[in-house]
């Protein structure tokens, strides 16, 4: 592994995971949360734990964020508060 | 002191931000009052573990800095010829697992979701309890 | 109502908790990336005694009587279905940094020595022994046993094969779940 | 909202269908070769998301009722079952009822192919191809079925009304 | 004839497989999924005889998933404890099927009648999987299969039960992340995930700070996961506005898979050692016990939704097991009370569920005030209400007596006196709570006339499980006070290295 990438990846998934739940646009913290899935496969990748990157891609970042969409097009779009 | 955080600050920084994330996940799952928010809380917290888990198997981090190379657990000899070793592949094995439960957990969380705001036609945890208690003073 | 205003208060102090346990554990936690950490190569067994003319008798490719019985203490017998070392059933390598010892597998398909046992000589004069951690096993012996190039794939539907269908049961369900709850139409 | 109203179907960019209609066979391809080329990265899992992921392309350009004519979810409660199926009960059964219980579950070496072409090969054979097959098409069935749900919701409106 | 080893993966594995079949045969026929999902739990309470029954006689059962050994592969085991929870387990699964019938009929959709009795064969093989596996990791996914048909059937009932389903959503997936990361804990200073194989290897690392906090964690995540006092919150909820079967299911059989995976954890893993040398981790069960038994008793006086004072109880007899298990180490009771308590609760409350169900069903009362003279037209479910009430108070010779009688012999044994003072207090409590409905449904008159009282039972489907119960609570009882079962016990307790019962 390569450590700078490692850490500027890790310290973007921090801050994205901290934007992702302070966000009130939940439409907004849902692509967070697929942009930080996304992270994470990268630094699992460049962990060489290629097959859990790949999963966490497809799974994490592609269908998980889906189905919150879906699920978000039949609710409230904004947080209250 | 400069010993202890190099020995158990620098050279366990994944293990720093997966507590990091995992203690931001809580506090979301626990404190938001939004129904979904508490979802995605919940798949931050699950993640962080996973990172947890697969920082474990990875070989060749600062401790092995120059001896050792970590590759991937595919059977590639000309790598091993060259000094690099394979990672641990059991972590690897777990945490699929581990997502494909915690994709499930999130689908059936949502599903609840989307039924609850049919049915109360609000997403924050406090309007759906004052819909509850005037659905139970209608009914009493 | 009052409830719901202590719930970021138990989360701050639950998070606050958490973190402090996590601040003190950090010092036993195995550095990452140590390729000779428990989970990835070698489990230290809590066994030390003095190897004076101990590593001539491995050498010449027995274990000895001493090194046995703590073994055996420890719990790795036969009745707790862990390979012991007996006559015949064991062979030593020898390499660099100390021994191999080799048992007999006692999978009914495929017999053959594998990698259980490994000791050491340390700087102290005392004679360490490790087991094997599991990838060791996988890595060594994946190619031959299940002709997968990935350790992963053969991890996942081989050797812990039974996790993954459960796995599978579990995505199966929350499917099933879905359809319950939100599908309306009489047909599946 | 707007994923399963036919009106906001015609609306939508000619680009993104046209777009769609290009990948979805290269991502159904890409999707089998990681399910079953064992050489590298990927199994079941990837690849059995990675189909469902082509079909949820499908539904997001072209709307909720064509990916139903395309997969039918008749066919998804099938395919869910069948991976199972395959996975636990002819993986298992075959194994123990083929040597009449002396081998364990899911011990390949005990199907009777093992004693043609050699135990490590059929469990090779029987992991690589027909486990991964099994597990990727029940996660790309339940995967495609959880998305539908979650999509759809003009049911009560075509029934006259929600229950309850 | 298969060889009685391979028993305990059928159990599992059957079940599945029937639950993919249910799935299939109920696109043709619905009528079909009860009785395939009948037909199979039956066969597995027969398979679960079989498995006792070779468990006390030839000894434990050692099975290599995959034919793997036990560190590079999974591993079942199947000793006394495993044995004795499974046949518990499946009984009542056996009752509840045979319950389900009219009540779903009654209850749920008939349109999502398949997808319910699919969901409900999941949640039985996750459960019988808990308790046979041998491996940590194992034990996560089959938590996971159980907790999420659970939360999907408690929100089959629609309305309120989708919130308390949300909400033991989410803290079931924090109590099972919790026992991930416990496991990860375990496994990054151990190296493996097998049970008998880590119970070898913790010895040495008792010290290690890792070790305790993993422990720590485990203990939090299975707490939630059987609703011990402070992190019970989701459970009234998820008990009163569950269907009524699913209650019957999820307090007995389902809670005592938690607790078992809880007692595995704390004694085959960690061992006794552990608990009384590193960590006073037995005196804080046994207090944290003794909270619940109070607490639970006090906020079920307050309850008027019949379920939900039943829910209360069952944080109060949850901390009565909690309870055995504090006391255990320093007792030669060993485990005891609490295997007997595990049994005897799951008689008990799955009565008392069901009788409240049966009320439910035919007449649609919830309230415990509007129980009243309900003796005379629903006459055989009160009547098993009565005798698992009884029970649940301590009328010798039943099951609850029993329990509350060893418990007091532990107690002395230990020479803590002050559980004695609890174990009476609560028991006076629950005599309050339960002779509160005992009186209205028997004493009270109604006040209509005497002529429009008609006799209207629950079906027979319904009431003969109820009773069927009941009446054990009796004859266990008294099988447990000629102390036929003992030798299980002690083998139990042999098992787990704890102290050797005395008669």
């Amino acid at each position: 592994m390569i450590i700078p990438i490692d850490l500027a990846l890790l310290f973007f998934i921090v801050v994205i995971a901290i934007a992702a739940i302070t966000t009130k646009d939940l439409l907004a913290a849902i692509v967070l949360l697929s942009a930080y899935s996304f992270l994470m496969a990268c630094v699992w990748v460049e962990m060489n734990a290629v097959d859990v990157g790949f999963t966490e891609a497809a799974i994490g970042a592609g269908v998980t964020t889906a189905f919150m969409i879906a699920a978000l097009s039949r609710t409230a779009r904004w947080e209250e508060k | 002191m400069i010993e202890w955080i190099a020995q158990h600050i620098v050279a366990k920084y994944n293990f720093w931000i997966a507590i990091v994330i995992m203690l931001t996940g809580l506090y979301a799952t626990v404190a938001k009052g939004n129904l979904l928010k508490k979802l995605i809380g919940l798949t931050i917290f699950q993640t962080a573990i996973f990172l947890f888990y697969v920082s474990l198997s990875d070989v060749g981090t600062l401790s092995g800095l120059g001896l050792h190379y970590g590759t991937a657990p595919i059977v590639w000899e000309e790598g091993i010829h060259r000094g690099y070793m394979y990672v641990n592949p059991l972590p690897h094995v777990l945490m699929l697992t581990g997502i494909v439960v915690s994709a499930a957990t999130t689908a059936v969380g949502l599903a609840l979701v989307v039924r609850l705001y049919e049915e109360y036609g609000t997403l924050e945890e406090e309007r759906i309890m004052e819909k509850e208690m005037e659905i139970d003073k209608r009914g009493t | 109502m009052k409830k719901l205003h202590l719930l970021p208060t138990v989360a701050l102090i639950s998070v606050i908790l958490l973190g402090a346990m996590f601040v003190w554990v950090v010092e036993d936690i195995p550095a990452f990336g140590d390729p000779n950490s428990p989970p990835n190569r070698y489990v230290p067994l809590p066994i030390s005694i003095d190897a004076e003319g101990l590593a001539g008798s491995l050498d010449a490719g027995v274990v000895p009587a001493e090194l046995k019985t703590k073994i055996a203490e420890i719990g790795y017998t036969r009745e707790n279905h862990f390979p012991s070392l007996e006559e015949g059933n064991y062979k030593i390598d020898k390499t660099e940094e100390g021994w191999d010892v080799l048992i007999m597998k006692e999978e009914k398909y495929y017999p053959g020595p594998e990698k259980w046992y490994f000791i050491k000589e340390d700087s102290g004069g005392k004679l360490k022994v490790y087991r094997y951690s599991i990838p060791v096993r996988w890595q060594d012996k994946t190619e031959e046993e299940t002709e997968l190039p990935n350790m992963v794939t053969s991890g996942l539907a081989d050797y812990r094969s039974y996790d993954t269908m459960y796995e599978e049961a579990v995505i199966f369900t929350a499917a099933i779940s879905v359809i319950m709850l939100l599908r309306r139409r009489e047909k599946l | 909202m707007s994923l399963s109203t036919e009106k906001r179907i015609q609306e939508r960019d000619v680009v993104i269908q046209t777009i769609a209609k290009l990948m979805i066979p290269f991502i159904q391809l890409f999707g089998l070769y990681v399910m079953i080329g064992t050489e590298g990265a990927g199994g079941g899992f990837q690849g059995g998301t990675v189909l469902a992921a082509s079909f949820i392309l499908l539904v997001v350009a072209f709307g909720i009722d064509k990916g139903r004519m395309k997969m039918p979810e008749g066919w998804n409660a099938v395919f869910k079952s069948l991976g199972l199926y395959l996975y636990a009960g002819v993986g298992g059964l075959l194994c123990i009822i083929f040597s009449l219980g002396k081998a364990e579950y899911l011990n390949y070496c005990a199907i009777p192919l093992a004693k043609i072409i050699g135990g490590p090969a059929t469990r090779g054979f029987w992991v690589g191809n027909i486990v991964e097959v099994g597990i990727g098409v029940t996660v790309m069935a339940a995967f495609v079925s959880i998305f539908y749900d979650l999509v759809r919701k003009e049911e009560s409106v075509e029934e006259g009304g929600a229950e309850e | 004839m298969l060889p009685i080893e391979q028993f305990p993966v059928l159990v599992v594995a059957i079940s599945l497989l029937s639950a993919l079949t249910i799935l299939l045969a109920g696109w043709l026929n619905k009528k079909s999924c009860f009785y395939i999902s009948l037909a199979t739990i039956t066969f597995q309470f027969i398979l679960s005889i079989f498995i006792l029954r070779h468990v006390l006689t030839v000894g434990t059962i050692h099975y290599w998933l995959g034919g793997w050994r036990p560190p590079w592969g999974i591993e079942y085991v199947v000793d006394a404890l495993n044995a004795y929870v499974l046949i518990i387990i499946l009984f009542l699964s056996l009752l509840a099927a045979i319950y389900s019938k009219r009540s779903v009929e009654h209850e749920i959709d008939e349109k999502k009648l398949v997808t319910f009795y699919t969901l409900f064969q999941l949640l039985v093989t996750g459960i019988a999987g808990v308790v046979v596996t041998g491996d940590l990791f194992n034990m996560y996914v089959l938590l996971e299969v159980c907790s999420l048909a659970a939360y999907a059937l408690i929100a089959a009932a629609g309305g309120r039960a989708l919130k308390a389903s949300y909400n033991y959503l989410v803290m079931g997936a924090i109590g099972v992340c919790f026992y991930l990361l416990g496991i990860g804990f375990l496994y990054s200073v151990t190296g493996t995930l097998n049970m008998g194989d880590m119970r070898l290897l913790l010895p040495a690392l008792y010290g290690n700070k890792a070790v305790q906090v993993a422990f720590v964690f485990i203990l939090i995540g299975l707490s939630i996961k059987c609703a011990i006092f402070p992190l019970h919150t989701w459970q009234p909820d998820a008990y009163t506005y569950a269907p009524s079967v699913i209650t019957v299911i999820i307090s007995t059989a389902m809670a005592k898979a938690s607790i078992y995976a809880l007692i595995r954890v704390i004694f085959s893993v960690f061992t006794v050692d552990f608990i009384t040398l590193f960590a006073p981790i037995a005196d804080i069960i046994s207090w944290v016990a003794a909270i619940a038994m109070i607490f639970g008793s006090i906020l079920a006086i307050a309850q008027f939704n019949l379920k939900r004072m039943l829910a209360y109880s069952s944080i109060a007899n949850i901390g009565y097991i909690m309870l055995g298990v504090g006391l255990s180490t320093s007792t030669t009771l060993g485990l005891t009370p609490a295997l007997m308590h595990i049994l005897n609760h799951a008689l008990m409350k799955g009565c008392l569920f069901m009788a409240a169900c049966g009320f439910i069903y035919k007449a649609d009362l919830r309230d415990i005030r509007d129980l009243v003279g309900l003796a005379r037209r629903m006459p055989y479910t009160c009547f098993a209400f009565l005798l698992a009430a009884l029970s649940m108070i301590g009328f010798p010779p039943s099951v609850g007596f029993v329990t509350k009688l060893y418990l007091i012999f532990a107690a002395l044994d230990a020479g803590k006196y002050i559980f004695i003072a609890v174990i009476f207090f609560s028991t006076l409590l629950m005599i309050v709570y339960f002779w509160h409905v005992i009186e209205i449904m028997y004493i009270r008159v109604e006040e209509k006339g005497e002529k429009e009282i008609k006799v209207a039972d629950a079906p027979m489907s319904m009431v003969i499980p109820g009773l069927v119960l009941a009446v054990l609570c009796f004859i266990v009882g008294i099988i447990w006070l000629i102390g036929t079962p003992m030798p299980l016990m002690d083998a139990i307790n042999s098992g787990l290295g704890l102290g050797v019962a005395v008669p």
